[in-house]
């Protein structure tokens, strides 16, 4: 009953605050917000517990009978029922402890917003459709979440609606998410047209119980299962920012900072990998897809990495480590190492909040300049938030005894042996942590070291709602590491084949360990300038710059995914939409009319009211008749 | 003595009327498309005289009659007309009336 | 006996409105309204209290009519109409609310317009008589053109014409094929009948029959409508007044996808099944053709217009899938789409009360005037790209998940209509109320308000608890 | 023969009791003369027409349930002449009323107009009653010449003359072509009664066989003339715009009904379809004037001239009946032909009715003599709905009757049409029907558009003295409404009689 009412907390706040909107002060509204949140997180916290100590291994309940589906398979029922087992357990103390902390975050940090009170209801709705996501039991209340999450975070991003940008950006991210939305759409009908089941339990069990069986998949069945993969995949990817639907997520930035923190880092963009996890069944027995996504994984890993290499906006920086995280994790779904990428899906929601929020203070004090070019020194500066920053980067990177170290080795230490991964997706996971590291410490140099490159004087917020929220965080990134997850009964591993007793290589995991720090050491000679401070040198103060370089250029502007898509895709369409705005089907219907106005012209011609005409008219049509009676 | 075969009649009275209508619609004085007309109708009565003989009817002259007076009732309208048409236009150039049209 | 009365309760309001109106200024439309009140509760009284059950159809009354033809007037009721014309209440409802500040000269004429439509189409959803089906079929339109070419906007008088003439070309044809299944009939049977359950009875060749149902498809295909001959529409839409949008959008389209159901498939089976290939090809271009084209647009009204194409679409692919989910599917987003449709008209229209403008260049930023308008062109906006939890999601999952078990290939492009959905859903709200504040306006009054809170609960129940329709059966 | 036709008809009194109405014409008008010579007045003469041809209706009614009885070899009276005559009679007492508003307003006396409606009337009578190509004969000219007279009559116009002359030249062309035909067919024949079979020698001997078919179609084509279907329609549109509005209607009327009448009779009877290349022809015909009837009515912004275009369309659809009608199904053909030129007489009425109201209107007193509105455009309806909503009914109604849109009498007609074609199988025709009314549409709706225009230019308003024109439109109403919804009403007076 308690899981039952657990997305209400926040629904009942967001439609106080909706209606009251502008009659609120925003003491009441935070604490509505915020209060609601804080009783999210307890009930959580207790389902949890609940959940721990219970004999089952998942709670189930029933809200009410949404509709049910008749097929030669029989009747689907498709309730409005949550299903609450290890795996959603870990998702929703995400959601909501993470959350709890962001709304905290968010109270103070948008004070001063004239639509505070529609900003705190929006998030209370995003959470609200992500617990449903998240609980969901069947795949088309999971779409539903699904939908909903998509649509917030559309509302989010273009809550400050009077820029155009931010319009546009939330305009994109919309209908990027939506392509993904409609393959795993279809992907729904596919699975019932061939299974005729839409609530996960059954699905996993009935393909567990056909593929586990001697009898093993038909053909057609074992194709079902491919293209089903296949098509979810497409719609993780489209959520989680994966390659080749990445480019909405850098522009997603264009929101406030609370929300990048809360829907494009710690929760939203997961929803992708928790899908995968969700559905692991499905894509057990599709090894080919695994395989993809896997290699997804790391080409995004990369990609975004070396994207982010070039970044000057701080907030576009951690976009792409974003993107990376997640291709870390899609990496370890794909090599069957499940519960290492929800291990990393938690961990990274931690430290990658810990940072934006951060970020967010700093850009706060630094009156929303967002460029790390202009920024520098604020080690000395802003103490506090330079060092939870810090141990946000140092998570990031994973450096030993961090929980980015934790879930990132579990991630790295399963590749090489996984039938699906490989040493050559291993590479791939090693590359990437060295871009990481790289990356973490250019931005922190930039950022943090160096000399000042900012006039204006700082305006220090000291709010303790937001330094409280971010002190917790601190924590949890720091020692998240060491809460063990326990996902024996969530996910179901093939049978038969057993370890194969390839004993991986020994400096494996010498090299993982040492990567972060080899990265390091490069940057701190590689940014040399811009790490030291250069007043020291010389009086001058040389003025930092974003490398010119055209491969720079190509990287900041996300590897061109952007304007090949615009080139692809956007212009044709609009280019067609353009040049049939008449719609020529109405032209030719329209056109008959025409044809017959011309004949009226013609016929309007004949009839000239001269008698003699007339006659010689009636002679003629006599003579013609005459004619064709006797042929 | 020898009867006239029909057809020759009938091609007579077709030969006639042509003539009569092509007099109408070349004519452009009013006066002469009321004679031709009376052309037409009396290549008619030729063709009914003809066919009644042909049948050994009276059918064919009480037609040609009743044809007669239609023509003197046409023609009496059709003067009246004429001289109404002299008074309103000073001519009797049929091509004057094509003011209604289109 | 209570639907005749009921009608013609109607009409009669409709000429006492009229006359009243000349009487007492605004006194038609809440004579309207009250009398719409009324009659839709004794429609419901009737139906409940009325003791055999609705799964198939009830004839309720039969009497002769023409006896040189042996036309009878006779109607009868089942499921699928009754919920079709409780849908009708509810938007004649929504259609004298929208217009109650809208349509300032020659109010009375207009409601008795209005309300002989209403009739009309009851009408239309009643009939079993063929040719009482056709009469009411035309007599809907009258009214509707005159709503159209009277109190239309600019270019009102062109988009009648073309409106009466498309449909009425179609008509005839199906009147064809009326009179030709009823002298069929006469051969058949020895006795000219124009009965609808006569002709279920009747069995027919194949080869007469698709050439039938053909008529039929087209006149219906017409209204409902589907490309190449959708071209009426948007006209239609963009210049009649905002409840004539309503009405056409939320029940005259209805009307041609009920016929498509009870006189295409139902009445001739094999013949559609062979045809369905075709028909559901058009269906699927005009999924997809209607979002490109909805995308194109800079009118408010036309936009919204063309996506009613490309919703009809779904219905069409829905109902030619020959499947029960389908089938349900195709009600579902016949109901859906009804109410969001006329919600967003009705918006289009409150906006064009507000701007004297439907051009989408003309508006923008609206939503830091007009929050709750926002708010509720957003939810709307939402509806009408399938956001799950309101109808038209189920509708449309429905219709697709019972379409791709039957041909995946049809299901696959339509769901591509989903995307172009979103991105037309996304111009329509952000160009109107996103961006920068083009000129301030005033929030929805209590009427509006009433009007789009109502349409938007029926959305979103009809979306989260869809056992309302789907409970019935609707005689497959 | 004629003669002996004479001879043996003993004129006993079933005879006269069957032709008594066209008598009650015949006597009327002798009668009427006599009245002229005793006193010159209008309403007095206009009272005594009104009077004859009631009673003539009133001895009509009982004929229309009689079997068929040949008076004479040239008269043949049926169930469905007697209607036809009485739609005849009705339309020319509407007309006699309008033509009596439109008369009295000139300050000499027109006793000659009236004589000349019954002239017409008269051999309307004859027509629709013949039976012989001689009677026929008689009662076309009759038919034409008076109404050239009418056409002609009203001199201030411009257009009289023109129009009259016109009418009459073509009209005479038209009537020798016909006399032609009429005497090739004699010729062949040798028999000028409907009912005479037509030997089968003609068809060995080439050469006659020739002039029988050419003489048909002369003969078909001379009626076509009449009836305006195209490609003999030319004269239509003028002749209607020039001649005065009552006698407009008469020719839209009376000439149609009986005209039609005596072409399906004459079919019928010597059933000319057998002979392919007459369907052919006749199919020709009626997919000329379908199309361009209504193509040409299009854009049209005199009145007159656009009824006259539809005109030319309506009786393309007409046709259809007489190309489709086979023998077994003679009694429905007879039905659907009656009851479309019913709905079309109703229709014309109307519309006609209303149209000389306005010009009665409209038309300024200058000083004494009166100065007549002569042209009368689409634009002189504009908001005509709201300033006198009885007059823009009628002219809806009666408009969507033409159109045939459901509610109306004319859709009943259209069924009747359309049943026939799909009995008969002939869609190419039903596909031109439908074309045809699809543009038909294009120029009747805008008709009811600019009836419901805001702005009102004309002065037109209604006005109360004229109590016989309210009742007269309001009874219009009513008919068409109740006939359009109940056709039954109309076709029970259509019954069948066993040829």
């Amino acid at each position: 009953m308690l899981l039952a009412s657990l997305p209400f907390y926040p629904l009942v706040s967001f439609l106080l605050l909706i209606l009251f909107a502008k009659r609120l002060s925003w003491r009441l509204a935070s604490a509505i917000s915020v209060g609601a949140m804080a009783l999210t997180a307890l009930v959580c916290g207790l389902l949890v517990f609940e959940l721990s100590n219970s004999s089952s291994h998942f709670i189930n309940v029933d809200l009410w009978h949404w509709f049910s589906l008749s097929s030669q398979q029989g009747m689907a029922e498709v309730n409005v029922s949550f299903y609450l087992d290890g795996l959603s357990a870990v998702m929703i103390s995400v959601v909501s402890g993470v959350g709890f902390l962001i709304h905290l975050f968010a109270a103070a940090y948008m004070k001063g917003d004239a639509n505070f009170s529609r900003f705190m209801a929006y998030m209370n709705l995003f959470i609200v459709a992500m617990l449903i996501l998240v609980l969901a039991d069947n795949l088309v209340l999971l779409y539903l979440g699904w939908e909903g999450v998509g649509l917030c975070s559309f509302l989010l991003i273009g809550f400050w609606y009077q820029e155009q940008a931010n319009v546009l950006a939330a305009r994109k991210a919309f209908i990027v998410t939506r392509i993904g939305d409609t393959s795993m759409a279809i992907g729904l009908f596919w699975l019932f047209s061939s299974f005729g089941q839409l609530n996960i339990t059954a699905v996993s069990e009935l393909i567990q119980g056909v593929g586990g069986s001697e009898i093993g998949f038909s053909l057609q069945e074992s194709t079902d299962i491919y293209w089903i993969a296949l098509l979810l995949l497409g719609g993780a990817v489209g959520k989680s920012a994966q390659l080749p639907l990445q480019t909405w997520l850098p522009d997603a930035m264009a929101g406030p900072t609370p929300v990048s923190a809360l829907i494009h880092a710690a929760t939203m963009v997961t929803a992708g990998v928790y899908l995968i996890a969700r559905m692991h069944s499905v894509f057990l027995f599709a090894p080919e897809v695994m395989n993809y996504v896997a290699w997804l994984g790391a080409i995004t890993l990369l990609l975004a990495g070396l994207a982010a290499l070039a970044q000057t906006d701080i907030k576009r920086v951690l976009a792409y480590s974003t993107m990376s995280q997640i291709g870390y994790m899609m990496l370890a779904l794909g090599a069957g190492a499940w519960s290492a990428g929800v291990f990393h899906l938690m961990t990274h929601a931690f430290f990658k909040a810990l940072l934006f929020l951060t970020a967010g203070a700093v850009i706060l004090a630094l009156h929303h300049q967002q460029n790390i070019f202009k920024m520098g020194g604020l080690l000395k500066r802003l103490p506090f938030e330079s060092a939870l920053f810090v141990v946000g980067l140092i998570c990031l990177m994973a450096l030993p005894g961090t929980s980015g170290f934790f879930s990132k080795e579990a991630i790295i230490a399963e590749l090489w042996l996984s039938t699906t991964a490989g040493p050559a997706l291993w590479w791939c996971a090693i590359v990437g942590a060295l871009l990481t590291s790289i990356y973490s410490c250019r931005l922190f140099f930039l950022a943090f070291l160096g000399n000042e490159r900012f006039s204006e004087e700082l305006h220090i917020e000291k709010a303790s709602l937001m330094r409280s929220a971010l002190l917790i965080l601190a924590l949890l990134s720091l020692f998240g590491g060491l809460i063990s997850l326990d996902f024996s009964e969530v996910f179901f591993k093939i049978k038969a084949e057993e370890l194969i007793s390839v004993n991986e290589p020994l400096w494996l995991h010498t090299i993982a360990i040492a990567t972060p720090f080899v990265g390091i050491l490069f940057s701190w000679f590689y940014f040399k300038n811009y790490r030291v401070d250069s007043n020291l040198e010389d009086g001058i103060k040389t003025n930092l710059t974003a490398s010119k370089h055209r491969f720079a250029i190509f990287c900041r502007n996300g590897l061109g995914f952007d304007s090949l898509y615009d080139a692809l895709l956007i212009k044709p369409y609009q280019l067609l939409a353009k040049l049939n705005r008449r719609d020529f089907i109405d032209q030719a219907m329209m056109s008959t009319a025409w044809y017959v106005g011309l004949w009226h012209d013609v016929m309007t011609m004949i009839q000239n009211g001269s008698l003699r005409w007339y006659l010689a008219a009636f002679g003629l049509a006599i003579m013609a008749l005459v004619g064709v009676s006797i042929l | 003595m020898t009867t006239i075969p029909l057809f020759h009649v009938l091609v007579l009275s077709s030969l006639l009327f042509a003539i009569g209508f092509i007099g109408v619609v070349a004519r452009k004085n009013t006066l002469f498309i009321l004679m031709s007309l009376e052309v037409m109708l009396n290549a008619v009565g030729v063709a009914f005289i003809g066919a009644g003989s042909a049948w050994q009817q009276a059918d064919g002259q009480v037609m040609f009659i009743l044809i007669l007076t239609l023509a003197a009732a046409e023609v009496a309208v059709g003067l009246a007309l004429l001289i109404r048409m002299q008074k309103k236009y000073r001519s009797l150039d049929i091509d004057l009336l094509n003011e209604m049209r289109g | 006996m209570t639907l005749t009365f009921i009608m013609l309760v109607l009409l009669f309001t409709g000429a006492l409105a009229w006359f009243s109106e000349n009487r007492w200024q605004g006194s038609a439309k809440w004579l309207a309204l009250i009398v719409l009140a009324l009659l839709a509760t004794v429609f419901t009284i009737f139906v409940i209290s009325y003791d055999q059950p609705f799964e198939n159809l009830q004839v309720l009354t039969r009497v002769s009519w023409i006896q040189t033809f042996n036309i009878e007037y006779s109607i009868a009721l089942d499921q699928l109409s009754i919920v079709l014309i409780t849908l009708t209440w509810l938007l004649a409802i929504i259609c004298v609310l929208v217009s109650w500040q809208e349509i300032k000269q020659k109010a009375g004429f207009y409601y008795f317009n209005l309300l002989a439509t209403i009739a009309g189409i009851i009408g239309v959803f009643v009939a079993v008589d063929m040719f009482l089906f056709f009469f009411f079929w035309e007599v809907m339109l009258l009214p509707m053109t005159a709503i159209i070419a009277i109190w239309g906007h600019e270019k009102r008088h062109f988009a009648a014409l073309k409106f009466f003439i498309f449909t009425q070309v179609s008509s005839l044809l199906m009147l064809v094929a009326i009179i030709a299944t009823g002298y069929f009939h006469l051969l058949a049977t020895g006795e000219l009948s124009f009965h609808y359950l006569d002709w279920l009875a009747l069995d027919m060749p194949l080869s007469l029959t698709q050439y039938l149902m053909l008529g039929f498809f087209i006149a219906f295909a017409v209204k409902l409508p589907s490309v190449p001959v959708h071209s009426w529409l948007p006209d239609a839409h963009t210049q009649a007044p905002t409840a004539g949008s309503v009405l056409l959008a939320g029940v005259l389209l209805k009307t041609g996808a009920y016929g498509l159901i009870r006189f295409v498939i139902f009445l001739f089976p094999q013949a559609s099944m062979q045809f369905a290939p075709i028909a559901a090809t058009l269906a699927v271009i005009s999924i997809v053709y209607g979002a490109k084209m909805a995308f194109a647009q800079q009118d408010f009204k036309r936009l919204v217009a063309y996506s009613s194409i490309s919703h009809m679409g779904f219905v069409m692919l829905a109902l030619f899938a020959f499947n029960s989910i389908a089938f349900q599917g195709a009600i579902i987003t016949m109901i859906a789409h009804g109410l969001s449709s006329a919600a967003l008209f009705s918006m289009a229209g409150m906006i064009y009360l507000r701007i004297h403008s439907r051009n989408l260049t003309d508006m923008g930023g609206f939503w830091q005037s007009a929050p709750r308008m926002g708010g509720f062109a957003l939810a709307f906006a939402g509806a009408a790209f399938g956001l799950p939890g309101l109808a038209n999601f189920i509708g449309e999952f429905f219709s697709l998940v019972g379409v791709f078990q039957v041909m995946p290939t049809f299901a696959i492009i339509a769901a591509l209509g989903l995307i172009g959905s979103a991105i037309y859903g996304m111009v329509l709200f952000q160009s109107s109320f996103q961006g920068t504040a083009k000129q301030e306006i005033l929030d929805l009054s209590h009427r509006e308000l009433l009007i789009c809170s109502s349409l938007f609960l029926m959305l979103l129940v009809i979306g989260l608890y869809p056992n309302l329709l789907l409970n019935f059966s609707f005689g497959v | 023969m004629l003669t002996t036709a004479h001879s043996q008809a003993s004129l006993n009194i079933d005879i006269i009791s069957v032709i008594l109405p066209q008598l009650i014409i015949a006597f009327g008008i002798a009668l009427a003369l006599l009245l002229v010579a005793w006193k010159r007045s209008q309403r007095t003469i206009a009272l005594f027409t009104g009077a004859v041809m009631l009673i003539a209706l009133a001895a009509n009614f009982s004929l229309l349930t009689i079997q068929p009885t040949a008076v004479t070899q040239l008269l043949k009276v049926d169930s469905y002449s007697a209607f036809a005559f009485s739609l005849v009679l009705i339309s020319a007492l509407v007309s006699l009323h309008m033509s009596h508003q439109f008369l009295k307003a000139h300050i000499e006396v027109h006793d000659e107009y009236y004589l000349l409606l019954m002239l017409l009337v008269l051999g309307a009578g004859i027509l629709v009653t013949s039976n012989h190509f001689a009677s026929l004969f008689l009662g076309f000219e009759l038919l034409s010449i008076s109404l050239v007279g009418l056409v002609g009559y009203h001199r201030e116009s411009n257009f009289s003359v023109e129009s009259g002359f016109k009418y009459l030249v073509l009209s005479a062309t038209a009537s020798s072509f016909m006399l032609l035909g009429i005497a090739f067919i004699y010729s062949v024949t040798g028999n000028m009664s409907f009912d005479a079979n037509v030997p089968n020698e003609i068809y060995h001997q080439q050469n006659l066989r020739l002039f029988f078919e050419v003489g048909i179609l002369l003969f078909i084509s001379g009626i076509a003339f009449k009836l305006s279907i195209a490609p003999f329609h030319f004269w239509t549109p003028d002749v209607y715009q020039g001649a005065p509005t009552p006698v407009t209607l008469l020719m839209a009327t009376i000439s149609k009904v009986a005209m039609f009448v005596v072409l399906v009779k004459c079919v019928v009877a010597q059933n000319y379809l057998l002979y392919d290349n007459v369907q052919l022809l006749l199919m020709i015909l009626a997919v000329a004037s379908m199309l361009m009837g209504n193509i040409l009515a299009l854009k049209q912004q005199n009145l007159k001239r656009l009824i006259g275009y539809s005109s030319i369309a309506h009786m393309g659809y007409l046709l259809i009946v007489v190309i489709v009608l086979s023998g077994e199904s003679l009694s429905f053909t007879w039905q659907s032909v009656l009851f479309y030129l019913s709905a079309y007489v109703v229709a014309n009425l109307s519309i006609f009715m209303v149209m000389a109201a306005i010009q009665s209107q409209c038309s300024s007193k200058v000083g004494q003599l009166l100065h007549y509105k002569e042209e009368l455009l689409l634009s002189d309806l504009r908001g005509l709905f709201w300033r006198i909503p009885s007059h823009a009914l009628l002219v809806i109604l009666a408009v969507l009757s033409l159109a045939g849109i459901p509610l109306t009498m004319g859709f009943i007609g259209k069924f009747y049409i359309l049943s026939q074609a799909t009995i008969a199988h002939a869609w190419w025709l039903i596909v031109t029907l439908v074309i045809g009314s699809g543009i038909g549409l294009a120029y009747y709706l805008p008709i009811i558009f600019t009836l419901f225009e805001k702005e009102d230019c004309t002065e037109f308003k209604a006005n109360k003295r004229a109590i016989i024109e309210h009742v007269l439109v309001y009874s219009f109403i009513i008919i068409g409404l109740v006939l359009g919804i109940f056709p039954d009403v109309v076709s029970q007076f259509i019954v069948s009689n066993p040829m």
